[in-house]
């Protein structure tokens, strides 16, 4: 058997499985989507219904926000303990990770345990000023749960870039008179750029389709998945579901295909 | 403008280097190195050459009690950024989001040289480097070589006070590293810059270095200028690190040495000893027809190498001696040979 | 101002961050566990109380064998396509990793699409031999769309650590004689354990933390994450809900920290 | 069962490879090698040799037309694992899931060997190699020239009919080459196994092969052994690849080169020529005092390599002449010196 029919025989299952098992699905999304009463109307009513629009801004902007803290953070913290060996340096790095073995639902909890109605902050704000604070239902409480799943990551990806660093760039750099901070500008963040792009598109795609922590912490503010949860389970509204759904991952897919035409394959292997 | 400033004297006093609690990496070092001089540090990875050159560098600072001066200026205490000097490292380290040009520029970026006077300097650094057409060029598409020539042009456009070179050549194939060797070699002599090199290849080492520091277990074995080094090396480790060397070791009766094959002369100077380990250089030793010689041996093997023929003789001495012979020697395997060394060529190394 | 203070000076706040933002809330979910009316019993509850039994016991089954299938297509699809060239390759690898973009929601409301009640499966076999498959609310549903989100990032961690493969490797082996089965057996595969180890472990971590698909699709296997939901939510039962999230984050963290400690940091970076 | 069996003869007929639709990597080759002969494919990168061997390998078919041969059987449709043959990489490719003794076991392991039969094998390799005390270690605990060590184990200890070696010793540095090259050449003439050896290196080409085949652009520039390689380029590029050599293109006059320093003899071979490219290698040109020889020039610089001193004149034809002096010799850049060259060692090469 040559080579040739080998491939194509092989190809054959592959473009089949593909087709029915990640094709269609989409396919379908698309046309549940255009299948409204009022025809391709449930896709303008994305932007066109102030409801849709608000929830599609506010998911954006909040998915953009967790995403340019968490690369800071992540980067600033990344850098100084890939950098610096002390005491306790294991542990803590082992702490960062800890919420990777969260799912969004138990984040949310909690979140709620710390800044809920019967949060501790809550308590030890009135203790301490009289004032209960209690932000886990507002935008600041899915802001921190985010934060909370995204830095773990991000800090992980980051501090594997920092450590391929080639430390001879940075000695070049200062033998050629320039001090701490013009190394980092000119020498160690242009480096990371694409660990910032890979591990920040990664990031963003999980803020946007972010589920369980909204749900639990019954925000008052609609991120997209659960406007298309509501639509579709308590509204019965199929197509408008569909065509939320087919915004929101036309988003992130191009978030997603931009950062890998950006910096590279890596950008899918660190998802 | 166009001629380079003399670099700097350096002095390092008493410099040694522990890292953390285990044994020291340096002894204490003391060195002096003159203006416009180029220094090799050489030896095999681990002797304590490259912490040198990064003591020298200020990316690692001695032990208490030392101290290093540029021109009698102490600064010890100065971070590298502060020293001028020039790096070149054997990776390279370009930076990769910088063109040719904005690489071979940075140094005078940093220290607020005005744009249009930087590239000045770039251009005439490109064509120092034979990089006119490569200026916008991005790193990665240079080949080892042309990278290297960037990274010396980088080394030196800020016109520092001392270069230093750590294995710049390592990473580039053979034939590449000698044509680089005498073009840097021509560099240095031209700009007349202090400069010290890092290598473990004992012939760049002679080829470049006014003078040669051969290091071992951290700490200096010897410094001299090549031909002493080759010629009257300090002990055995500097004898057979730098070129290739027969040691023997046998008894010393009336200025010529015991051998299983014969006698062999030595020069005057060893008259009052007994037992001698001496050295020979392969090249020294000339091979003639046994009649003619009083020390005999036979070939166990010869290798043709093109610019010589290499012939291992057994039965002459306790080990096979090597011979590097004139190509045109056509011995076989098993032919009785005489061996003739000149005695000022048999060294006496101290046991 | 020297080294060492100046990274005392970095540690502080880092510290103190650390604390508060990740020490803090897994350390209130664990005293909220033990705070139930009847002391310790929530913890014990999870393996005594049949219902948190067997959605303990689901989700590690669903979760292992999600894990075991995703690998298992992800090598036999990756080493097809890095092996291969062919027209349409780029295409269909960006196909493949379509799902990267859609959240969990997302891909329940996909599953029901395909196989609910009035899913095109659904129709499809009714048309053809008479007998309507419904899949969606099931463990089949739920399966399926695990698979879908985990293949993707699976296929592409496994890819790259094939194209870092030496290929010298597989024809030395050849040199000495062996077939393509045993160069696999021998040479590749031993080769890829990294890999596997790495993303399926993040394979598993996800889908025990999974809950849109689950919460989609109103299955009637209760994985644990919607457990934990209506525990907390609908039952305000919180002691139990935290005493089930510190047991679903122990394993899934002790899976992590196996799988570092086996295949090194790239586990982490893979997530 | 210690005594090696003898090695296949390779024939290579026709043997030419394209890849897709871009221009030839190989031009056709034919190609004859003896049985437990060495064979060394010398060329720089580029230049086809690797390809030919991954011929020979059976890991490249040839274009249609090319057939090879083992031992008048033609295996060009074999695929690699039916071929027999042995191959040792550049980068060791030992299997890193597997210990030193199942690397070195795993082609009889494959074979179907039995497993005590394998072990006195893998024994029998290993101290060959020297390497008895690594059975058990795991490939990342050796060096780079044990790893080489135990992939050469690995690859004769099914013996093979053909031993394959592309670059084995590249990845080492320069003292461990040159061991590594002395233990490979004994243990190539041990075996007494044909080995296809492909380096671009020409020292190691000259020590190793019984025969050298010279490419360049994907054809064969030379077939020869060692000194007919070198005394003998048939070409330029060889000449100027395979050792140090000086160029000098001149008009010819009853049987003198008519150059700028002066009259050179040539050997008789090229009274019939007007013009001629003539090459001399640096070595076969002696210094002496100006007025013992009729081509004179001046010393521009000097080079002390330890074993030789490598001066460059000027003034003795259009470009520098490089001569390799032996290292007693002491001459000053400036001094002018007159070149002797014994008229066998001009050797007048085709335009």
């Amino acid at each position: 058997m040559s080579r040739t029919s080998f491939v194509g025989l092989c190809l054959l299952p592959l473009l089949i499985t593909v087709g029915l098992f990640f094709v269609l699905p989409v396919f379908q999304l698309l046309i549940v989507g255009a299948n409204s009463p009022s025809g391709l109307s449930a896709y303008s009513a994305i932007v066109t219904e102030p409801r849709y629009r608000q929830s599609l801004i506010a998911t954006l902007v909040l998915s953009v926000a967790t995403t340019l803290v968490t690369v800071a953070v992540a980067t600033i913290a990344g850098l100084f303990l890939q950098r610096n060996v002390f005491p306790g340096r294991a542990i803590l790095i082992s702490i960062l990770t800890l919420p990777l073995a969260f799912p969004g639902v138990v984040v949310g909890f909690m979140i709620i345990i710390l800044g809920g109605r019967q949060g501790i902050v809550g308590d030890l704000s009135r203790a301490m000023t009289g004032q209960k604070v209690i932000f886990a239902y507002s935008i600041a409480g899915l802001f921190l749960g985010y934060l909370y799943f995204s830095i773990p990551r991000v800090i992980l990806t980051i501090m594997a870039s920092i450590e391929k660093l080639d430390p001879q760039l940075e000695e070049a750099a200062r033998s050629l008179g320039a001090g701490t901070w013009a190394v980092h500008r000119d020498v160690v963040l242009p480096a990371l750029v694409p660990a910032f792009i890979a591990s920040g598109a990664i990031c963003f795609a999980t803020a946007m389709g972010a589920f369980g922590t909204a749900f639990t912490l019954a925000a008052r503010i609609d991120v997209l998945a659960m406007v298309i949860y509501t639509e579709f389970t308590l509204n019965a509204n199929i197509a408008m579901a569909a065509s939320l759904s087919v915004g929101l991952g036309l988003i992130t897919w191009i978030a997603l295909a931009l950062a890998r035409s950006l910096a590279g394959s890596s950008v899918a292997a660190a998802g | 403008m166009k001629k380079h400033v003399e670099g700097a004297a350096i002095r390092l006093e008493n410099c040694s280097k522990t890292y953390g609690s285990s044994a020291r990496a340096l002894e204490p070092v003391t060195l002096n190195i003159a203006r416009g001089e180029t220094v090799v540090l050489l030896g095999p990875s681990g002797c304590g050459k490259t912490t040198t050159l990064r003591m020298i560098a200020g990316l690692v600072a001695p032990d208490k009690g030392g101290r290093i001066l540029f021109d009698d200026q102490d600064v010890t205490d100065q971070p590298i950024e502060k020293r001028n000097v020039g790096m070149v490292f054997q990776s390279y380290a370009l930076f990769p989001n910088m063109t040719v040009a904005e690489n071979v520029g940075y140094g005078l970026k940093i220290r607020g040289v005005p744009r249009a006077d930087v590239k000045i300097r770039v251009n005439e650094m490109l064509a120092m480097a034979g990089l006119e057409t490569f200026a916008n060029r991005s790193i990665d598409q240079l080949s080892g070589g042309q990278r290297q020539r960037v990274a010396l042009a980088r080394a030196v456009a800020a016109r520092p006070r001392v270069l230093l070179l750590d294995e710049p050549l390592t990473a580039l194939d053979a034939a590449l590293r000698e044509r680089l060797r005498t073009d840097l070699d021509r560099l240095l002599r031209s700009l007349g810059i202090t400069a010290i090199y890092v290598t473990h290849d004992q012939q760049e080492a002679m080829a470049l270095g006014d003078r040669i520091v051969v290091m071992s277990n951290g700490s200096i074995a010897q410094i001299g200028r090549p031909n002493e080094i080759y010629f009257q090396p300090a002990n055995r480790f500097v004898a057979e690190f730098v070129g290739a060397a027969n040691i023997v070791e046998a008894s010393l009766k009336d200025g010529f040495l015991e051998l299983p094959g014969g006698r062999v002369q030595v020069g005057s100077e060893a008259s009052s000893r007994r037992e001698a380990i001496a050295m020979v250089r392969p090249e020294a030793i000339s091979v003639v027809p046994p009649e003619q010689s009083s020390w005999i041996g036979r070939v166990e093997s010869t290798s043709f190498l093109g610019d010589r023929v290499r012939i291992s003789v057994g039965e002459a001495a306790s080990t096979p001696i090597i011979i590097d012979a004139p190509n045109s020697l056509s011995v076989e395997i098993g032919d009785r040979v005489g061996l003739v060394i000149p005695p000022s060529s048999v060294r006496l190394l101290p046991a």
